[in-house]
Parts: structure tokens; C-alpha cells; sequence
């Protein structure tokens, strides 16, 4: 029996030790991130098979969960932390070749310390916990952001910064309620003692929750750090931060709706909610000329799918949305990879600087073009049958209103359709203007995203690979007492 | 010989040709075309056979289904038989340009994916490969840079919309019925109740409406074909479009079934009543926007959605004789437009990729086999006898007037009117007329694009005298949606209410060409002059144009060209115009002033409180 | 009555009002104030009170410090000791923050030569 | 005109927040949690400060994590300042022999007394990040009085690294000797209220108070850099 | 006692009002200063001697410094 804690440890005593690797060799250290992912993927992997059986509830020195900390390796928390090692493995490759300006090190400590710090907020069973871990991974994506240095960077990180904290100080206000109000933080032992989330007090604590943990999963009207943050930082850091951060707090949000609170009667709000996320998200990518702003606008849109489709609240509905989940991190993530080295190549953000990149980069464009595919869902590729679950979790509602909603949904992918497609054209069928010679990404770039082009492929045409870990993941959300019951016993 | 080994062959035929185009370049042309042709051959065995068999049970619990009928057969052999054609025409067209591993891949792709519709036993693969197609599509209208952006994307969107359209529509089914399979779902949902046929119509309806540009949806039609490269406008035309016909009888005749497709919706307000004034309306505006056209390539796109108005006026009224007529056009429509097509590419290119009607003229002695092609091609088009759109536009007129509709075959009937001055137009322009003085050097088309104009040359004539071949197994498809059956001979179709019989036409003709050319014998002998042998009653003569191609119709635009024109293209524009400026608009929301966006943060869950606490909504 | 009534008012809320007021001035700050500096003072006097509210939410009447020393063992309850572990940890993650934000405000103004956010806006829309 | 919207949007807020804070009196006994650490925190964790116990052994993953976040602001703030840092030495105007002095002189005794803070962190008030803090002030000092000395940037990375690797590597032998618990307390509990008690506590703390002590002293250190 | 607390309050929410108000940046600073000096007061009331020790030496003490530095790195007054 492997301890899920080492998800979480490895990466943080390999991020503290960074520095001492590096006092030995300054070459070693951007291999360690690779090292620490390829390790926990494998663990990740290695729990699934148990964790569908069985939920793994880990107690931190020993004490039982409502006293002392516990962590809840349940198919929903090993899935993403399988989904982030994956992700966090494929970008650490990326980033052995795309980082090769300022304090590397420092790059690759907040990189692994990011990525723990979303693996924790996955796994932990408890409310404060979550918090803690939740700063880790804003705190890091903010020095993240800023990594480069530059006007946007730097502007970009303190918008982030600043919206960040007031959301962390609202969940903190939040948690203090809600300890106030019931006297643990265990989220098992809260969820067991709320048994309504309308009354008005718990119903403050629950919306100063969503509203911290909301900003960082980009729902609609607080989502305004998140094209700026996504299009200033490091592509690769762009990456994980659209394939990562947010889909973490969405999880986050997830979480606190299904398990602590249950709040079931919230569910047709956020379906609006969601609906409206996904159409402003891909209204305002529709309307740009910055690719990674487009592409992150295109990531809100993506969130706003992935609410819609959680607030369906079926378990169909559930596995359609992680799936979307799944898939946006591997489409989002290729994209934002292939879209660094094609900034990189042309020195513009602007698309009609990517003409003729087709003939300039070819792997490239193909591994972006097959992500923007995916991302609208084509098949054979992964946004297939994503969206297909989605669509049909809506229809089977068999109410007028869902059938109104995924009309407005599928008309946002209409909308994402026209500007991904417009990106494909530009890649493809505009003349180069200038130096029109062939350079592909350097081998550690073009891996990943092979890996990811695979993944996608494999997972759009043999969906049934994820598709039980997803189930049980569906079901573990909508559950609400099967999971008190594997926690406190 | 089973579905799947069929299937592979296809795709893997397609990447295959890409990889040899990486690897050896030399052997991709005759190994796309070996590959095609070979499909070809395989599909003529599949002739008569009707099996089903899951190739996949991967996909969400939902097994994939291939099945093969006298429905798909009859579609999968006009697309490969097609497709081949188009890769042979594309040998020669396409080697000087760039990319052309590309092109052959998604060229061979959209075949493959066609081929994967029609053998589709459930809807998700038959969604899956309609995608494929939609994006190889895409890719490939794209090709030709330039305007040809403008009109990738056009299709694109509509596509989309087609899709997610059609994909409501699919999913609705199985969220009602918990499968998707065809056969089952035919039997399942013509129990449904009226209103939830009636929304599964609209939905599909819109997807293979876009599919075969019945207007009002059919923006993107006339700027894909023009753009998109000529060697592919065979299959682009012929087949692809047409997958909206394979989709509406699939929709109507095989799901629904004709009980009770025939029968929604109160009086003159049914659904095939509108998809026939649909088409009737169709035939009319496209046929004379079609006559304005100065562009080869647009005339011939503006036809084709005419065309198609033909064949959902053929199937809509759901008669056998109708139904047969539909089909059958729609298997006439794909050989004389491929056969145009090719014709036009042929010119275009020796031309040097003219494609505008008024600058070309007098082609018909240094390019004779286009010529032909081209003619036979325009015979079609018309419906003039002997050739196959006679009998196919026979079959749908007497549909019409058999079943009470006057004014839907009067409306046929101005569709044919126009469509004459537009062909003649289309000749003449080309091939008639003044040569001008840039093209007297131009040479004939190389073997590999006479060779399929002169097949499809003679198909039409073959159709066109012996009806009865693709009658036979088109009556086997009326037969299996539950018609009665016709009575089909060798020479056309015999039936109470009036015969068609091509032997009779043929031999009318015949004696009518022998009594003209003794006609012409017995005449002075003529004297053949060299085409640039003009005289100007004694004017000198300008070394510019001067014959009459410029302004061919005159009067007669200035007439109607007010009237018809693509409004609703014009509409699709401003609509893509203002989606800009609301998308412009909102995102202007995000302001740049941290201030606001924790104003917005705060006013979030200030919103939320306020509800609460005033109205307990929650 | 009137003096009593407000002496139990006082008593039961002093601490929440004191907390929740620097929590809303904090926020106010951070909603009106322009200067980036003067926001962030808005967060940390925001973060103080949300600090200050956690605390007294432990808050047990007329309970001691949780520390056993070896005099005053186990004579009075004991507050809560939870709420002030959070705390403890809220204080460091806010001087993260805090120190994070004034690096990258040092930062903005080599850029930009001013710290007035209305005139920070180049990402924008 | 904002002012008036925030003010109007506060008040609701506050509104709101009042109504919730009516169910959470304020003075009462309340949680089943509390009462358990209090009851049983001696013998479980042989601390006799409860406020350390929980901070370092109930809730230590917590703990873990607060030292991680000062870990990444500590990089971060690094990493936010770093392109700026390679400048030539600029020439120092030193301070008053008085104020030198007094800074060499109070120096060490600061850093005594956050050292005394954080050994002591399991039997007084105070612990890892209070001594951290006070240590951390002593550099302040030094850098305000004693212009133009530096930490040694090694030295303070590698106290920094050590320190979160004891705290890592103490939890996860916990994982092979202490039941299978991260962060378990494994080591012998002693004597309450003596110095050498408390399991693994005080070396926890220890290990904090270097860690917070180097981190914030190198913030401080980046950030006076940065503005001299 | 309550008195006292009431008065530390108000001490404390006028300190934080002030630091709203000034224009001078370094003045803000001090009044926010202030206000965590009174909160770690108020920590120590509220039988928190853990909280009070970290809320004077970091919230008081450090982030003070870090504030002062920065404003001198940058402006001192607010436009």
C-alpha cells in the first residue's frame, strides 16, 4: 500500500532540497521537476486501481479526522492528482529547453512548489487545509506570472496578486464562519453536520467560500486577472496555469458545493452562471488579435462548459464534466505550449504574425491545430466525447430550459469554432512574409507535445480509458454520504 | 469482403499517400489513385449485400456500427467511383503546386469519411465521420489562400452549426431511446409523439440542410466552390454536398419513416410541404443569381444549390416515382457537375487558372475533349433527352403534377428555363466565340483529366439511354422504405399514368440526326477557315475583343438583377459584423482597472447576499 | 437598562465590530484607493481583521491562554486553541502576500514610473 | 461615485455577515474539537503549549504548508527581483559609530532571544515563526544600522532548504516508524513542561524558526537591495 | 476591562481609517502599523499570546519594514 501523502511530499522536499542540488550542479536542477512528476505519476497511477475500490482517507500523525488533518485519495483526488502529474510532467519536459533566461532555478522551485500545492488542494480532507494549499499554488503562480519580468508580466501578476488576496481573505472569512458556526474544519464532519445551505447563516460562510474559491476558478465576474495573468506569463507556466490552476479551483468550488454543503438548490444558478462564463469567455476570444489572450478568454469559456456541465448535477452530467475537464487540460495545455514556440520563432503574440507557420514549424502547427480541434470538439479527438456526454447529460434532462442552455452552450462552441479556425487558416494558408525557413521546436519541446497530441488522440477514440475512474470520480461528488461514510467511519 | 477492411483501406489509404508523399514522393500519385480505384472495385463487390456488424465498442459504452443497405451502396459506389475520378483529374492539376501531400491527404480523407456516413449504422460514428468531412473539408477549401479564407470559414461556421445542431438532435434521440442505432431507432421513434418529430426534423433538418445548401442556408455553397481547388470541386460537388440528401432520406425515410414524416404539421403548414417550397424557392433564386454569375466556378456553385432544390423536391412528397426521382437526380447531378467541373479545370488549368467567363472564349478547337465534356455536361444540366438529367427531371415534374402541385413544378419548370441561358452562357463563354489572342497557344488537357471527363461523358450518355441501371437499384431503396415498387424496365419506367421510354427518344433521335445530316450533305460542302479567319464587313479589325461574350444577357440582368441577389449572404455578413462589434463590446467589461475587477469580485457576492437576505431564493 | 443593554452589546461584540470593521475599511480601501501601495495597505489592515475575527471566533468567556504552565494548571477553561493555529498560519501566508505585492509594486514602478493604477492599464479588454 | 457603490456594496455585505454572526455567539463553548486538544494534548503530544501542539502536530500538514508559502514568497520575491539585482557596488555612506555599534552589540542577543522563542516554542508562547520573526529582525536591524552587510546568499538558501527538508524528512519517518502516520509523533513524549519533551515538536519548531528566520531575513535582504 | 477594549477599538478602527485617509503613504503605513500593534493587543486579550507574539513581531514589525522599504523604493505620496 503506497501513502498518497508522498503525492504531496516528494515534490515539496524535492522543491526544498532545489537549492542544495543546486549548490552540487547547476545542470541537475531543471530535472528534478521531471524526476518528481514521473514519480508521482506513477504513484497516481499506482492508486487507481485501489482508489476505485475503495476511497484511501490518509490521517496526518495519526490522529482521526475530525481532529487531526486527513487527506481523501478518493477517484476524484487521484484523478486530478494523476491529471497534474501528467500535466506538470509533459511542461517540466517543455521547460528543460523553453526556460533559458532568468533565476532558473527559482523557476523550477515554484514550478514544483505550484504543482504541489494543487495536488494538496486535490487531495486534502479538510477545509483550512484546502486554504493553505490553495495559497501555495496562487502565491506561486503569482511569482510565476512575473517570472518574466516585463511591463505585462509584472502588471498582469499584481492584478492577479491583488484579486488573489481579497478572494483568499473572503474564503478565510468564510472558514472562520463556518468554524464559528459548527466548530470543525473537517469537511467529512461538516458536511455531515449542514444539512441545509439555505439558512441564511451558512448560507454566507458557503457564498464567501465560493466567491474565494471562485476567483481562482474563473467564474464569470471574477474572472478578470485571469486573460491578462494567462497571456504575460511564460508559456509554459500559461499552460498550467489554464490546464492547472483553474480547473483546481473549480475543483475547489466543486467540492465545497457538492460535499461540504450540498447545495443542490444553487445547482440551476451556477447552470446559468456557467452558461454566462462560457459565452463572455468566448465572446472576448472571438474578439481578439493576442493569441494567448485568446486562448486564455478561451480557457473561461472552457470553465464556464465545465460549470454547466457540474451544475447539471446528473452523474452523467459529472463525468461528462471532468472528462471536459480532462480534455481541456490536454488541448489548453498543447496549445499553450505550441503557441510559446510559435511566439517565440515569430517575436509576436499577434496571430497574423503565425502566417505561414505551417511551413516554418510544421510539427508545431500540426500539434496546435490538433489541439484547437480537440478544443471544439471535433472528433476523433478528445473534446468529442467530452462534450458529447455534456450535451447529452442536458438532453436527458428532458426540460425545455437545459435544452435552451445547451443551445447557448453548443452556440459557443459555434463561437469557438469560428476563432480557433480562423488561427488554423493563419497557420496554414497565409504566405509567410520574410524568413520562411524550416525550424521546428527543439526535441524537448516537440515531446511533450507529442505526448499530449497522443493522449488526446488516444483518449477521443478510446474514451473508455478514463471513463471508469471518471464514473466513480461522478459519483464520489454526488455522494455526499458515501463520502462522510469513508472518512469518519 | 467485409465494411471494416473497406473503411481501413480508405483512411489508411489516405495517410498512407501522405507518408509517401513525405518519403518518396514519386510513387503518392499512383498510389493514391491505385488506392482509389481499388476502392472502387471493392465497393462494385459489395453490390446487393445488406449486413451489419459493430467495428468498435469503445466509444462511451456505444458500440460503433457498420452496416451496409441498397441505400448506402448506391451512395458509396457514386462516392468512390467519383472520388477515384477526382484523384486521377487531381494527378496532373495539382503537381506544380505546393503541399500536395496535403492535398491528397485531405482529399482522400473527406472520400474516406464520406464513405464512413453512408456505411454509418449508428449516429455516432455517422456524426463522427460527418465531422471528419467537415474539417477535411475545410482544410482543403482552404487550399488555395486568398480568398479562399473567406470562404473556408464561411463553411466552417455553417458546419458547426450543422453539427451542433444535428448533435442535440442525435443526443436527444438517446437520451429518449438509450441508443443509437439506426435500425433500432427506426424502430422506436416513429411511435413518438408529433412535436418531438418535429423538433428531431429541425435539428437534423438544419444540419443537412446546411449540408446541401437548401436556402435559406445556403451562404457557404457559392464561395467554397468557387475557391476551393478545381481537382477537388468534383467530389466537393458531386458527393459531399449531397451527404445532406443522404441525410434528409436517412432522417425522413429510414428513422421517421414516411407514415408519419408525410404527415406533420396541421394543412399546407406540413414539414414536407415547406422543405418542398423550400426547394421549389430554392431552384428559382439560385437559378438566376446563377445567370448573373461572371465566374465560371460561381455559376456552376449557384447551380448546384438550384440543383438541390430539384432533388428535396423529388423526395419531399414521398411517392416512389418521386423518391426515385430524387435519387436519381442526385446521382445524374454528381456526374454532370464533376464532369463540369473538371472541364472548367481543365481550362483553368491551361489558362493559367482563368476562371472568369468574359475573358475566356473560343476554347473549342484547341481544347475539344473539354469541349465535349462540357457539353454533355450542360445536356445533363438542362435535362435535354438521351442524357440522365432528362430522365431524373422527368420522373421529379411528373411527381409534381401527379400529386396536385402546379405551381412547385411551374417553379421546376423556370429552374430548367434559366438554367438553359445560364448553361448556354457557361459554353458559349468558354468555348465559343472569339479566342483570345493569350490562349491561341494553349494546349489540350493531359490524358489524366481527359480520361475521367471522357468516363463521365459517357456515363451521361449511358444513363441518359438506359435509364433503367441505376433505376433498378434506386426502386430497390423505394422498395425498402416501404413503396411500392415500380415497374422499372431497361429503358426508363412504365406506369398507368404515362411511360417513359428511352428506346423510343433514342430512336427518334437517331433519325432525326440521320435526316440532318443528309440534310447537310446534300448542302454546299464548308469550307473550314482558321478560327482567327474574321472578317468585319470590310472594318479593320481591333486587335482586342470585340465579340459579343461581354455583357451576354444584358437586358434581360438588368431586369432581374435588383431582385436576385444573396441577401441572405449579405445578412450572414452583417450578422458576422455585428457578433464582432457585441463581442468587441463586452469585452470591453474588462477594463484594466484592478478598482473595478475587485468592485466586480465584491459586487458577486454582495449580489448573492442581497438575494438571499431579501428573498430567500435559495 | 439602556446602560446595561449597550454594556452586553459592547461585551458580545465589541471584538466582532472592531474585526469586521477593519475588515470593511480594508476592503473600502481597496475599492476607492488608486495608489497601488495604499491598496495593499488596504489588504493588509483586510487581512488583520479577518485575523482578528478568527481569533475572537475562539474566544471562550473568561478562559485562559491554552498553555499549561506549571503554576495555573487546568483552573479555567481554555480558549480554543484551533482558531488561533489558523491564525498563526494566516499571519505568515499574509506577510507572503504582503511582501510579494510590494516586490512586484517596486517592480510596476521601474516600468511604469508610477504606482496610480488608473494609469496601469495596458492589459486590458 | 464609487465610493458610494463600494459603500453600498459593504453594507450589504455587512449586512449579510451580521445576520450569520448572530449564530455564533461570542464567548460560548463551542467546539468538540477544541476541547479535544485541550483534554488530551498533553498526553498525545507531551506539549504543554495546546496552541503548538496543534500548530505542529494536529495540524502540522497545515504547518507544512504555511512554510511553504513563505518558502515561495521568499522565491517569488526573488524571482520578482532578481533581473535587477547584478548592479555594480554602489558606495555606502556608513553609519554612526553609536548606531554600529549598537547594532553589533544587539545583534546577537536578538538572535538569542529568537532563538529562545523557538526552543521554547512548546512550553511558553511563541514558537517557529515568532523566533523566525524576531531572528529575522535582527538582520533588519543590522542592515538598517551596519549599511553594506550582507547575508550570505548560500547560506541562507541552504538553512532555508535544510530547514524544510528536516521538517519533511521528520514527517515522513513518521511514515516508517510512527505507524504509518505522516508526521506522527514517533519520539519519546519526556516530561511535560520540561525543555527536552514534546516528540518531534521542538525539532520541528527548530527547524521552522531557521527556515522563517533565513527566509524572512532574505526578503528583507532582496528587498533593501533592491532599494539602496 | 471591557472599556478598555471597547477604546482599543475604536483606537484601532480610527488608526485604520486614517490610514485610508492620508495622503502621505509613509503616514498610512504607520497608521496600518498601529492598527496590528492594537490587534496584537487585542490577540493578548483575547487569551492568545501565540497570536499577539506573531502579530507584533511579523504583522507589526516586519511588514512595516517591508512597507517602508518599498515607499522609499517608490513614491511617497499619493497623487
Amino acid at each position: 500500500m503506497v501513502n498518497p501523502v508522498l503525492l504531496i511530499a516528494v515534490p515539496l522536499g524535492l522543491a526544498f532540497a532545489l537549492p542544495l542540488f543546486g549548490l552540487i550542479s547547476k545542470r541537475i536542477v531543471k530535472y528534478i521537476p521531471v524526476v518528481a512528476f514521473i514519480f508521482n505519476f506513477a504513484l497516481a497511477l499506482r492508486l487507481i486501481p485501489d482508489v476505485l475500490k475503495q476511497a484511501i482517507v490518509v490521517e496526518i500523525g495519526g490522529f482521526p479526522p475530525p481532529f487531526g488533518i486527513n487527506l481523501v485519495a478518493g477517484p476524484v483526488g487521484v484523478l486530478f492528482s494523476a491529471l497534474i502529474a501528467l500535466a506538470g510532467l509533459l511542461v517540466a519536459v517543455y521547460a528543460l529547453a523553453y526556460i533559458t533566461e532568468g533565476p532558473k532555478e527559482k523557476y523550477h522551485m515554484l514550478y514544483l512548489l505550484l504543482l504541489a500545492g494543487a495536488t494538496g488542494v486535490v487531495l486534502t480532507g479538510d477545509i483550512f487545509n484546502l486554504f493553505v494549499f490553495f495559497e501555495i499554488l496562487c502565491i506561486s503562480s503569482y511569482a510565476l506570472v512575473a517570472y518574466i519580468g516585463d511591463r505585462a508580466g509584472i502588471e498582469s501578476a499584481i492584478k492577479y496578486l491583488i484579486q488573489g488576496a481579497v478572494g483568499s481573505s473572503f474564503l478565510l472569512i468564510g472558514i472562520g464562519l463556518l468554524y464559528g458556526l459548527f466548530g470543525t474544519l473537517n469537511m467529512a464532519d461538516l458536511a455531515q453536520q449542514i444539512e441545509s445551505a439555505s439558512s441564511i447563516s451558512v448560507f454566507v460562510p458557503m457564498v464567501l467560500i465560493i466567491t474565494g474559491l471562485g476567483v481562482e476558478a474563473a467564474i464569470f465576474p471574477l474572472n478578470a486577472w485571469l486573460p491578462d495573468a494567462h497571456s504575460s506569463a511564460p508559456s509554459s507556466i500559461s499552460a498550467i496555469l489554464s490546464g492547472i490552476a483553474i480547473e483546481v479551483g473549480l475543483y475547489a468550488v466543486v467540492r465545497v458545493l457538492f460535499t461540504i454543503f450540498g447545495a443542490t438548490n444553487m445547482f440551476m444558478f451556477f447552470a446559468f452562471l456557467g452558461v454566462l462564463t462560457l459565452l463572455i469567455g468566448e465572446m472576448c476570444a472571438f474578439a481578439q488579435n493576442n493569441i494567448k489572450r485568446m486562448l486564455a478568454y478561451s480557457s473561461i469559456g472552457q470553465m464556464g462548459l465545465i460549470v454547466f456541465a457540474m451544475a447539471i448535477a446528473t452523474s452523467y452530467a459529472l463525468t461528462g464534466g471532468l472528462f471536459q475537464l480532462v480534455s481541456h487540460t490536454l488541448g489548453k495545455g498543447l496549445l499553450f505550449l505550441t503557441a510559446g514556440y510559435m511566439i517565440y520563432r515569430s517575436g509576436s503574440m499577434e496571430i497574423s504574425a503565425f502566417e505561414g507557420m505551417g511551413k516554418r514549424m510544421p510539427l508545431t502547427s500540426l500539434a496546435f491545430t490538433i489541439g484547437a480541434f480537440s478544443l471544439v470538439g471535433l472528433p476523433p479527438f478528445v473534446g468529442f466525447p467530452s462534450k458529447f456526454l455534456i450535451v447529452r447529460a442536458a438532453l436527458a434532462k428532458e426540460e425545455i430550459l437545459f435544452t435552451v442552455l445547451i443551445g447557448l452552450v453548443l452556440l459557443g462552441t459555434v463561437i469557438e469554432g469560428a476563432y480557433f479556425f480562423r488561427v488554423v487558416q493563419v497557420l496554414y494558408f497565409k504566405k509567410a512574409n520574410g524568413n520562411s525557413e524550416r525550424k521546428d521546436a527543439p526535441v524537448a519541446g516537440l515531446i511533450p507535445m507529442v505526448v499530449f497530441v497522443a493522449f488526446i488522440l488516444v483518449m477521443g477514440i478510446y474514451p473508455q480509458l478514463v471513463i471508469e475512474v471518471l464514473n466513480s470520480a461522478a459519483s464520489e461528488l454526488l455522494h455526499r454520504m458515501e463520502y462522510i461514510r469513508s472518512v469518519l467511519g | 469482403m467485409s465494411l471494416e477492411l473497406l473503411l481501413i483501406v480508405a483512411f489508411g489509404g489516405a495517410l498512407l499517400s501522405y507518408l509517401f508523399g513525405k518519403i518518396c514522393p514519386q510513387i503518392r500519385d499512383p498510389f493514391a489513385v491505385i488506392s482509389s480505384v481499388a476502392l472502387a472495385v471493392m465497393m462494385a463487390f459489395l453490390y446487393g449485400k445488406t449486413m451489419e456488424s459493430p467495428f468498435y465498442f469503445g466509444f462511451l459504452g456505444l458500440p460503433l456500427i457498420l452496416r451496409t443497405n441498397m441505400l448506402a451502396w448506391f451512395f458509396a459506389m457514386a462516392i468512390s467511383i467519383l472520388g477515384a475520378l477526382s484523384v486521377i483529374f487531381s494527378w496532373d492539376y495539382v503537381k506544380d503546386r505546393e503541399r500536395t501531400d496535403f492535398y491528397y491527404l485531405m482529399l482522400l480523407l473527406a472520400n474516406a469519411s464520406m464513405l464512413g456516413i453512408v456505411f454509418a449504422g449508428d449516429f455516432v460514428s455517422f456524426f463522427v465521420f460527418w465531422e471528419i468531412m467537415s474539417w477535411s473539408t475545410f482544410l482543403l477549401i482552404s487550399y488555395n489562400r486568398g480568398r479562399a479564407l473567406g470562404a473556408g470559414m464561411k463553411y466552417i461556421i455553417m458546419s458547426i452549426v450543422g453539427s451542433v445542431s444535428m448533435l442535440i438532435g442525435m443526443l436527444s434521440l438517446y437520451a429518449i431511446y438509450g441508443t443509437l442505432h439506426i435500425a433500432t431507432l427506426s424502430k422506436l421513434v416513429p411511435s413518438a409523439s408529433s412535436g418531438y418529430l418535429l423538433f428531431l426534423f429541425i435539428l437534423f433538418g438544419i444540419a443537412f440542410a446546411i449540408k446541401n445548401a437548401l436556402m435559406p442556408l445556403h451562404t457557404w455553397l457559392p464561395d467554397a466552390y468557387a475557391e476551393s481547388p478545381t481537382s477537388f470541386n468534383g467530389v466537393l460537388s458531386g458527393m459531399l454536398t449531397r451527404m445532406g440528401m443522404y441525410g434528409f432520406l436517412l432522417i425522413i425515410y429510414v428513422i421517421v419513416g414516411a407514415a408519419r414524416a408525410l404527415n406533420l404539421g396541421p394543412g399546407i403548414f406540413k414539414f414536407n410541404y415547406i422543405l418542398a417550397w423550400l426547394g421549389a424557392i430554392t431552384i428559382v433564386v439560385s437559378t438566376f443569381i446563377a445567370l448573373l454569375q461572371n465566374d465560371a466556378k460561381q455559376l456552376l456553385g449557384w447551380s448546384a444549390i438550384g440543383q438541390g432544390g430539384y432533388m428535396i423536391l423529388g423526395i419531399a412528397f414521398g411517392t416512389s416515382l418521386g423518391l426515385a426521382g430524387g435519387i436519381f437526380h442526385t446521382l445524374n447531378h454528381a456526374v454532370y457537375i464533376v464532369l463540369l467541373f473538371m472541364s472548367v479545370g481543365a481550362v483553368q488549368y491551361r489558362t493559367g487558372g482563368q476562371r472568369d467567363l468574359d475573358s475566356l472564349g473560343g476554347l473549342i478547337k484547341r481544347m475539344p475533349v473539354s469541349f465535349i465534356g462540357a457539353l454533355l455536361g450542360i445536356s445533363g444540366l438542362i435535362g435535354i433527352p438521351l442524357t440522365n438529367g432528362f430522365v431524373s427531371k422527368w420522373l421529379i415534374y411528373k411527381t409534381l403534377i401527379l400529386e396536385g402541385h402546379p405551381f412547385l413544378a411551374f417553379a421546376a419548370l423556370i429552374g430548367t428555363w434559366g438554367c438553359i441561358l445560364y448553361c448556354y452562357k457557361f459554353v458559349h463563354h468558354i468555348f465559343l466565340g472569339q479566342l483570345p489572342e493569350k490562349y491561341k497557344m494553349v494546349a489540350r488537357a493531359p490524358f489524366s483529366m481527359q480520361l475521367p471527363m471522357i468516363i463521365l461523358s459517357l456515363v451521361i450518355l449511358l444513363f441518359g439511354i438506359l435509364p433503367g441501371i441505376p433505376l433498378k437499384v434506386i426502386n430497390t431503396i423505394g422498395t425498402s422504405f416501404g413503396f411500392q415498387s415500380l415497374n422499372v424496365t431497361t429503358w426508363g419506367i412504365a406506369s398507368e399514368t404515362g411511360t417513359l421510354n428511352t428506346i423510343n427518344i433514342f430512336a427518334a433521335v437517331v433519325a432525326a440526326c440521320v435526316i440532318v445530316w443528309l440534310i447537310f450533305k446534300a448542302g454546299p460542302k464548308a469550307v473550314p477557315v482558321a478560327q482567327e479567319d474574321t472578317y468585319a464587313a470590310g472594318a479593320a479589325i481591333p486587335k482586342d475583343r470585340y465579340h459579343y461574350t461581354v455583357d451576354f444577357y444584358n437586358p434581360l440582368y438588368r431586369m432581374i438583377s435588383p431582385y436576385f441577389k444573396d441577401f441572405i449572404g449579405g445578412f450572414c455578413i452583417k450578422l458576422a459584423g455585428w457578433t464582432q462589434n457585441v463581442c468587441h463590446g463586452i469585452r470591453q467589461m474588462y477594463t484594466g482597472y484592478i478598482g473595478h475587477y475587485v468592485m466586480y469580485i465584491v459586487l458577486f457576492l454582495a449580489l448573492l447576499i442581497f438575494v438571499q437576505l431579501k428573498w430567500s431564493l435559495w | 437598562m439602556g446602560i446595561s443593554n449597550a454594556f452586553d452589546f459592547l461585551q458580545n461584540h465589541v471584538y466582532y465590530i472592531g474585526s469586521f470593521g477593519l475588515i470593511f475599511i480594508g476592503l473600502f480601501i481597496m475599492l476607492v484607493k488608486h495608489n497601488l501601495i495604499k491598496v495593499i495597505i488596504g489588504l493588509s489592515i483586510l487581512e488583520t481583521g479577518v485575523n482578528l475575527f478568527l481569533v475572537s471566533v475562539g474566544y471562550i468567556s473568561k478562559g485562559t491562554a491554552p498553555i499549561f504552565s506549571k503554576s495555573a494548571m487546568e483552573a479555567a477553561p481554555m480558549v480554543d486553541p484551533v482558531p488561533q493555529a489558523l491564525v498563526l498560519t494566516a499571519i505568515v501566508i499574509g506577510v507572503a502576500v504582503l511582501a510579494l505585492a510590494l516586490s512586484l509594486a517596486i517592480r510596476l514602478y521601474h516600468h511604469y514610473g508610477v504606482l496610480d493604477l488608473r494609469r496601469i492599464k495596458e492589459l486590458r479588454w | 461615485m464609487r465610493a458610494i457603490i463600494s459603500l453600498f456594496l459593504i453594507s450589504v455585505l455587512a449586512w449579510g455577515i451580521a445576520t450569520a454572526l448572530n449564530e455564533i455567539p461570542f464567548g460560548a463553548a463551542k467546539t468538540k474539537v477544541g476541547e479535544y486538544y485541550i483534554g488530551r494534548g498533553k498526553e498525545q503530544t507531551g506539549a504543554s503549549n495546546i496552541v503548538t501542539s496543534v500548530v505542529v502536530n494536529y495540524r502540522g500538514f497545515d504547518t507544512l504548508g504555511e512554510v511553504t508559502v513563505l518558502f515561495v514568497a521568499a522565491i517569488g520575491l526573488g524571482a520578482v527581483l532578481a533581473t535587477r539585482r547584478k548592479k555594480e557596488k554602489r558606495d555606502v555612506e556608513p553609519a554612526s559609530l553609536v548606531l554600529y555599534t549598537g547594532c553589533r552589540l544587539l545583534f546577537p542577543l536578538i538572535l538569542l532571544f529568537g532563538a529562545y522563542i523557538f526552543i521554547h516554542g512548546h512550553l511558553t508562547p511563541g514558537g517557529g515563526f515568532q523566533g523566525g520573526a524576531v531572528v529575522a529582525s535582527a538582520f533588519v536591524l543590522v542592515y538598517l544600522g551596519c549599511r553594506g552587510r550582507r547575508i550570505s546568499e548560500t547560506a541562507s538558501k541552504t538553512v532555508e532548504s535544510l530547514g524544510g527538508l528536516v521538517f519533511i524528512v521528520v514527517g515522513l519517518v513518521g511514515l516508517a516508524v510512527g505507524g504509518g502516520y505522516f508526521l506522527s509523533n514517533y519520539l519519546p513524549k519526556g516530561e511535560l513542561n520540561s525543555l527536552f519533551s514534546a516528540g518531534i515538536i521542538p525539532i520541528i519548531y527548530i527547524a521552522i524558526g531557521f527556515k522563517v528566520g533565513s527566509e524572512l531575513a532574505g526578503v528583507i535582504d532582496h528587498l533593501v537591495e533592491e532599494s539602496e | 476591562m471591557i472599556f478598555v477594549v471597547s477604546l482599543l477599538t475604536l483606537l484601532m478602527l480610527s488608526a485604520a481609517i486614517a490610514a485610508l485617509i492620508f495622503k502621505d503613504l509613509m503616514s498610512a503605513v504607520i497608521a496600518s502599523c498601529m492598527v496590528s500593534l492594537i490587534a496584537a493587543i487585542l490577540f493578548y486579550f483575547l487569551q492568545a499570546p501565540d497570536v499577539a507574539m506573531a502579530e507584533a513581531s511579523i504583522g507589526a514589525a516586519l511588514v512595516t519594514a517591508v512597507f517602508i522599504i518599498a515607499i522609499r523604493r517608490t513614491k511617497r505620496y499619493e497623487e
